[in-house]
């Protein structure tokens, strides 16, 4: 018994005996260390995040964080049941709009925001919401915050749609406003107090909130797209108040949401009459990425597209410049569902290569070529951010 | 239902005549009301599943309801359910069918008729993870939240945790051109 | 705005436009289905319960249930983190305890057992156990029912050691008893309030309680193995109140736990000294079955063992007649890392082949014979409990 | 601790004697409290390992840290955390240091030195899910609790959630035969 006692004792007393046994071997070449936890490294400007919603165990989705200039991971983040995602305009701060469960697959349902240190990824607050985000697959959109940061925007869907609106200094939710029909939150640069949706009639929607974040005016544009014939994907992405949409044929459609109700540019084709035949088209969950800086678009395409192709991985990477709505440049496609361009340094475009899963990393300098991959980073991976 | 019968057809004549393929049929169904949540699926996946509907042909005959491919599915997003204890039309042991559910029209391999088919997702157990099935044609983003696959339709249940999903004939297509 | 509150409307009403459509279609080739939920289909001689941590995702572990001579999957129970698992011993009920947290992976703390029905998947009830339940991989004998059923023993581990006693009549906990150094519950047939227990100084203690469930003597053998020379496997069958063991060199050790002490029997070798040159050696997380019928026990064997070869899969299954102590068969290993000897009809020898993962049966009634093979079984599984 | 470090020395020695090979040292420090949860490992994948450990051999020196060979992991059994944004030393942001640890001795491949090692859990995060290592060196069932290892080392914490395993040098190795 004594010597059962004994070794039950030892165990529990193992990280202390360590520590003594360090102590007398400080003269060891190599220095005895102290177990800690790490701060996440300095952000460069390959920080990504990758939110995984971990299809074959949906219950326990993570936001993986890599620097893919380094090809190493640097931390995960909990997104537990079809949890949506999103990062801070500065970059201080995670957001995660999920649902737990008291009991993981049942009990009471809780839906909240929870809110991690960018460099730390601490847990700073929990925000309860009402019990009705989007359980969707991560797609940018789903959750964003205001252009300057001070509210968070969380899409709902009962199936009918409406959007909760935080209050970040708060850490509180402060109001709900019924959107139906309409899907993605499109933050306004120009007026942080205000938000543009698409609507399902083809039409945008605009809603602004007072000082206490309660929705005032909602805004209707006219009509500037055929979701029948020609829909546009909602991953898009804004030159200030100028959001830049793909349609699933390939044409490029300007949103300016600095205007109440929204204005629209004429549309241009992203494939020109000599490819026509090859059926090329946008596809994948986050098919396109505008790098500001350079103006260019870059968008994931595959040929002979048809209804229902609008999810497939690029077969090739084309790069158009916005100025004069010419294709610059096309690269292989690396199976990627879903592109985002570097946001500061030189010009990169990262992309989730869908079959392994993996980032690769185009240098987008000179041309487009394949600069690095890094495989093996979650298991169905939909959503890519850049810090 | 008035209107929805009315769009139900024009829309099923609107888009076979635009994508000219038998499967667009699949389309019509999913128009409906949506389906369920899906993973990213890898391009050989998909064109096994691009080819694999539309019609009484011998590849399709060949299949079981066990196979994505399977004449039922044409309109499925998810886990099948008879890879999970499940049948054609019944959730596997323990779990519950969805509140809210779409409706797909399929041509069966058997006797070439086109079935209407209920789509139910069943909820409440954590996810099978068996026989991921994955279909886009007349998918919308969410925008048309009635044909917007990345969602997990489960989501009126009380416990909205997806487990699989059925596909139960309930009553004939309907007419179709294309 | 008409049209997407229509779209809205009729999706929430869509099952009830499908009853409605079915109700006017009676008259087609394939009469319309009512969706429902399914009861299991009565068990066979084959209904297998394989317990899967999911290593990946250990918030997340399952019991998949099939049946291996229609390579049918037949249902899921949810295990949660780190769940142990058991059957009652008229296989009407199944037994998991589990960790759960209001969080997923954080929050409160909440251990409890779970009683599903056997024949439904059904929840029948939910009962709180001190917050200690041991968080291992899942093992036969981790969780157990006394050998009538009434009792449900659960092994604790803080790392201390302890066994939580649980009325399954009442429905609730009753008490703990400490067994430190102690490991796995061994429940005594011939007496249903006694259980036995293996122990690091190579004894073996009972704990015999009362008709309320609490313990009241504790009783301590000989001494009847090396735990540092030859230590036993914990996996274990009992044919009556003989414990059947295998050490890891590879000898057969009885416990007869009808005595109180526990007496034993002397060792065999599996090994014969032909065969010695191999260095074979029982190995995997369930290295043995018995087929009391028939009086076969069935090893996985590799070859080349050595420190630490302990968990390796089986590159061989060999027989044993329990009568004359010899090897009566052997057959392919089929990466096999648990055993499990059918009940009823035909002689049938189960195994997990932990590469696949995936079940393969032996058709042990003429030698052994690899009868047929189901694979994709989960992903990281390590016991398997047949009904 | 007398009582300890008697058993550690002694038990040092048997075993080299017994098994003849150079990793047995890894076992030693595996006796005194334990390792991780692992899972069931490919044969292929053991192979691997059974010969990656044991002083400074050729194969050793290539491995680097995110190796489940590389020289400091002689008796880790889990997720390394350099694979999941720590260090050797260091749990990955956001985790928390489990509370009870085991410690093993390994031959440093570039000194030749044998170190102890803290074998720390990283808690509170779910499961990293990347580079699982498994060694079941001098591993014994439950009732040798202080060396095994099919247990979840961080089921003192409030948190019990495994993330990974770190590998930290605290000190020079006992003396060993072998």
């Amino acid at each position: 018994m004594n010597e059962r006692l004994g070794a039950v004792r030892a165990l529990g007393a193992g990280f202390a005996i360590a520590t003594a046994c360090a102590a007398a071997t400080a003269g060891a070449q190599i220095p005895p260390e102290q177990v800690s936890t790490r701060s996440l490294p300095p952000a460069g400007n390959a920080r990504l995040y990758v939110t995984d919603v971990a299809i074959n165990h949906i219950v326990d989705g993570k936001i993986l964080i890599v620097d893919a200039s380094k090809s190493a991971y640097l931390g995960t983040v909990s997104t537990a049941m079809a949890g949506q995602t999103t990062l801070a305009p500065d970059r201080s701060e995670i957001y995660v709009a999920t649902t737990y469960f008291t009991k993981l697959n049942r009990g009471e349902r809780q839906d909240q925001v929870d809110v991690y240190d960018a460099a730390t990824l601490a847990l700073k607050a929990e925000i309860t919401i009402p019990p009705k985000h989007a359980q969707a697959l991560p797609y940018r959109g789903t959750l964003r915050t205001s252009s300057d940061g001070r509210w968070l925007f969380v899409q709902n869907a009962t199936p009918s749609t409406s959007v909760s609106i935080v209050d970040l200094k708060a850490r509180k939710f402060v109001a709900e406003v019924p959107l139906p029909g309409c899907w993605i939150i499109l933050p306004v640069a120009s007026a942080p107090n205000r938000f543009a949706t698409l609507c399902g009639d083809g039409t945008m929607e605009t809603v602004t909130i007072d000082a206490e974040g309660k929705p005032g005016q909602i805004n209707r544009s006219a009509r500037f797209f055929d979701p029948d014939a020609d829909p546009l994907f909602v991953s898009s992405e804004a030159i200030g108040d100028r959001y830049h949409f793909v349609s699933f044929r390939g044409n490029v459609v300007v949103a300016n949401v600095g205007t109440d109700p929204p204005t629209f540019e004429s549309p241009w084709p992203l494939v020109a009459p000599a490819d026509a035949k090859g059926g090329w088209r946008p596809g994948g969950y986050q098919p396109m990425t505008l790098h500001a800086a350079s103006g260019r678009l870059y968008v994931g395409m595959h040929p002979r597209g048809r209804e229902g192709s609008h999810k497939e991985p690029a077969q090739e990477i084309w790069a158009f410049d916005l100025a004069t709505r010419k294709r610059v440049a096309r690269a292989p496609g690396s199976m990627s569902i879903a592109l985002a361009a570097s946001r500061e340094g030189p010009p990169r475009v990262f992309t989730l290569d869908g079959s392994k899963p993996g980032i690769v990393v185009y240098d987008a300098s000179r041309g487009l070529k394949i600069a690095s991959r890094m495989d093996g980073v979650g298991e169905t991976p939909t959503q890519l951010e850049v810090h | 239902m008035k209107w929805l019968d009315g769009w139900f057809e024009s829309g099923a004549r609107r888009i076979a005549q635009r994508t000219g393929r038998r499967s667009a049929i699949a389309r019509i169904g999913a128009a409906l009301a949506g389906s369920a949540l899906v993973l990213p699926v890898l391009p050989f996946d998909r064109s096994a599943h691009a080819q694999g509907h539309g019609g009484a042909g011998k590849a399709a005959k060949a299949k079981t309801d066990t196979d994505c491919e399977y004449w039922r599915y044409c309109a499925l997003d998810g886990f099948l359910c008879t890879c999970c204890g499940g049948t054609v039309s019944q959730c596997p042991p323990g779990t519950e069918t969805s509140k809210v559910t779409w409706v797909g029209t399929c041509r069966s391999s058997v006797d070439g008729k086109d079935y209407l088919i209920s789509y139910n997702d069943c909820c409440g157990v954590t996810t099978c993870g068996r026989c991921l099935c994955n279909f886009n044609e007349g998918e919308r983003p969410g925008y048309r939240m009635g044909v917007f696959n990345d969602i997990n339709w489960c989501m009126a249940n009380t416990s909205t945790m997806y487990h699989c999903t059925v596909a139960a004939v309930v009553g004939v297509g309907a007419t179709k051109s294309g």
